[in-house]
């Protein structure tokens, strides 16, 4: 099923990033198949929408085609081959797919299967462990993520040289967000936008209930975002939403993640222990898991808004640099 | 006749998967994965009726989305006039 | 009852598959991009319509209902805008259609 | 009774591919995406353990009783928001290096540094 997608050896670049859609595609709707619902929807929003797009725009940075040439090919494919067939030898021992008693099935699940029920009260499992019996592990993925973004940011933020020549900006802007030709798309998006935002809350809130949760709210919201800057340009959209009050929702959901557990602390429990927070203990558990979900969302939709308004600028920035070159080339000879 | 409906997906995934692979222009490659976006949803959702839990048609409805998304982002992001200007660009010393 | 709500649902199912079977066939044998986007904007819009339809009909819970009728404008929304946007860019970076030779 | 381990040897082939564009491609954005085909074979390998034959999705229903493994679905979840990130950061490291070096082949740019510190070699000497 998945062998289809061995190809992704073209030259072209750009093919190659239209086939990573595709995988995306086909590596979330194998993961349904394999009923692990939350990690398709995170694969659906991630691996098909977000992750090409950031690849299309660093792509148009940094030019599109590759060199043929291939260093050491032979040597690549003996080691390649030699670590291939020592990983086959070792899935040997392996237990058969499915196979209901593999040690993975014996030790932490039936716990997480069975108690969570009467422990946290919350429906759906993934949600329990992600945000209760794990949170500690979570808080650490969400620091991970916000390192990334705070690392985006350090690399690439443009000192502004739009507050200088606002105007000249605002009609490079206005040239840019495709305005005459593309009339039907912005329309359509423009009804389209409020309802994914919608929805977008409904699956942070939903989590508890069915498939969904802080991470996959956090990337739809910050979708929605980009289909605005992607159509609108991207100085309308930081006209709408600024830097760096994206970077203090960031901040801010990483501090009221941390916040809960020393509240909980604070209360008499463990570090990230919801039972105290409230009289009922499910009660303190639906609280904790709420507000952690809330944190994680915000963290994660920001940090995405901000890597793509990143490379946006950046691209921005080198292609009026580029025009300016050209221009004075243009303006030498004569 | 469910089950028949999902090969039928199946079957057409397939197809465009390999029009996506050997499409001679850039564009048919972005038909092939919009198709393959729209198949997708279709696929959820009868796979949720198969499984007896149509729950989760809340992940068909984020691939709608998102299908829209990239189609209009890759298209956003490839129009032709940009590469052609790098090109010339990259051609000055 | 049962019965005749598994024929109605049965036969925009097979419709349906019908539909998207030969639109990616034609995606596949088509000469030129705007014949393809033609058979895929076609029968992708009809089929999924008729796939959804006959779910709609399979399925006894009111949200359940409800979201499919989601997903089916959102369908009807977007799938013709790409296909739309598809065409524009593609005639506008010169993309040619294969005429008739004469 | 082999077949029972097919889903391991996909990902393994899958894993190759990955490792073979990291090591044998040049172009610094392909070894981006041969990482990122890496990641999802551990994905997929994570997942396909965590099912359980005849199971459904780890959401608490009246009727069901078999549940398949929820602690990988946790694991994986995370780990693709925190892939996405990191290869955005990737992707960011890569546009800076071709603003200062003009190229992403990973050859031009070891060229362009041999012949920068050989200049630097000659100043010294001098």
């Amino acid at each position: 099923m998945l062998v289809a997608v061995a190809t992704i050896r073209m030259k072209d670049l750009f093919a190659t990033i239209m086939l990573v859609g595709i995988y995306g595609l086909l590596s979330a709707s194998f993961f349904v198949a394999m009923d692990a619902v939350d990690v398709a929807f995170t694969e659906a929003a991630v691996g098909a929408g977000i992750s090409t797009l950031l690849m299309l725009v660093a792509i148009t940075m940094t030019g599109r085609s590759e060199n043929t040439t291939r260093h050491k090919p032979l040597l690549a494919l003996v080691v390649v081959v030699i670590t291939g067939g020592l990983l086959i030898y070792g899935t040997l021992d392996m237990p058969y797919f499915g196979a209901k008693d593999a040690p993975i099935h014996t030790h932490v699940a039936p716990r997480y299967i069975n108690d969570s029920k009467q422990e946290i009260g919350v429906q759906n499992i993934v949600t329990s462990v992600l945000a209760s019996y794990r949170a500690f592990d979570t808080l650490g993925e969400v620091v991970v993520i916000f390192t990334a973004g705070i690392g985006v940011l350090a690399l690439l933020s443009v000192a502004h040289p739009a507050r200088q020549n606002e105007k000249s900006d605002k009609i490079e802007s206005y040239n840019d967000s495709m305005h005459k030709q593309h009339l039907v798309v912005r329309i359509v998006a423009k009804m389209l936008i409020p309802f994914i935002l919608l929805f977008a809350l409904y699956v942070q809130f939903h989590g508890d209930f069915g498939p969904g949760g802080g991470f996959q709210a956090g990337v739809i919201f910050a979708a929605a975002i980009i289909l605005y800057t992607m159509l609108f340009g991207i100085n309308t959209a930081r006209r709408v939403i600024n830097q760096s009050f994206i970077q203090l929702i960031a901040a801010t959901g990483v501090l009221l993640y941390a916040s809960v557990g020393v509240v909980s602390m604070l209360n008499g429990g463990n570090f990230l222990d919801y039972n105290v927070l409230s009289l009922n203990p499910i009660a303190g558990q639906h609280l904790g898991i709420l507000l952690i979900e809330l944190g994680v969302g915000c963290t994660v939709a920001s940090v995405m808004t901000i890597i793509f308004f990143n490379l946006a600028d950046r691209r921005e920035m080198q292609l009026s640099i580029k025009k300016h070159r050209k221009k004075d080339k243009d303006s030498t000879p004569c | 006749m469910l089950i028949a409906a999902t090969l039928a997906i199946f079957i057409a995934m397939l197809l465009a998967i390999i029009r996506g692979i050997a499409g001679p222009t850039l564009y048919d490659r972005i038909l092939a994965v919009n198709m393959f976006g729209t198949k997708t949803v279709l696929l959820i959702s009868l796979l949720g009726f198969l499984m007896g839990r149509p729950e989760f048609l809340d992940i068909a409805i984020v691939y709608a989305l998102i299908n829209f998304i990239s189609v209009i982002g890759i298209l956003r992001y490839s129009d032709k006039n940009e590469f052609k200007h790098h090109k010339e660009l990259d051609k000055e010393p | 009852m049962d019965i005749m709500v598994i024929i109605l649902s049965g036969i925009p199912l097979l419709i349906g598959s019908f539909l998207c079977i030969s639109g990616s066939i034609g995606i596949l044998r088509f000469p030129d991009f705007y014949t393809r986007i033609h058979a895929v904007g076609v029968t992708d819009t009809l089929g999924t319509g008729l796939i959804l339809l006959s779910l709609m009909l399979l399925s006894t819970d009111f949200l359940v209902i409800a979201k499919l009728v989601i997903i089916l404008l959102l369908t009807l929304l977007t799938s013709p805008t790409t296909s739309h946007v598809l065409a524009k860019a593609a005639m506008y970076n010169g993309v040619k259609p294969v005429l008739k030779q004469s | 009774m082999l077949m029972g381990l097919f889903n391991d040897w996909v990902v393994i082939l899958l894993m190759m591919i990955g490792l073979y564009i990291v090591i044998a491609h040049g172009n610094l954005i392909k070894k981006i995406i041969g990482l990122t085909i890496f990641q999802t074979s551990v994905f997929i390998f994570y997942i396909s353990m965590a099912n359980v034959e005849g199971a459904t999705a780890p959401i608490l229903a009246d009727k069901v009783t078999l549940y398949s493994n929820p602690l990988p679905h946790v694991l994986i979840l995370t780990a693709i928001v925190v892939g996405i990130a990191t290869t955005a950061l990737g992707l960011t490291l890569v546009v800076r290096i071709k603003e200062a070096y003009g190229s992403i082949e990973e050859q031009d740019i070891q060229h362009q540094d041999h012949l920068l510190s050989a200049e630097k070699e000659k100043g010294k000497q001098v």
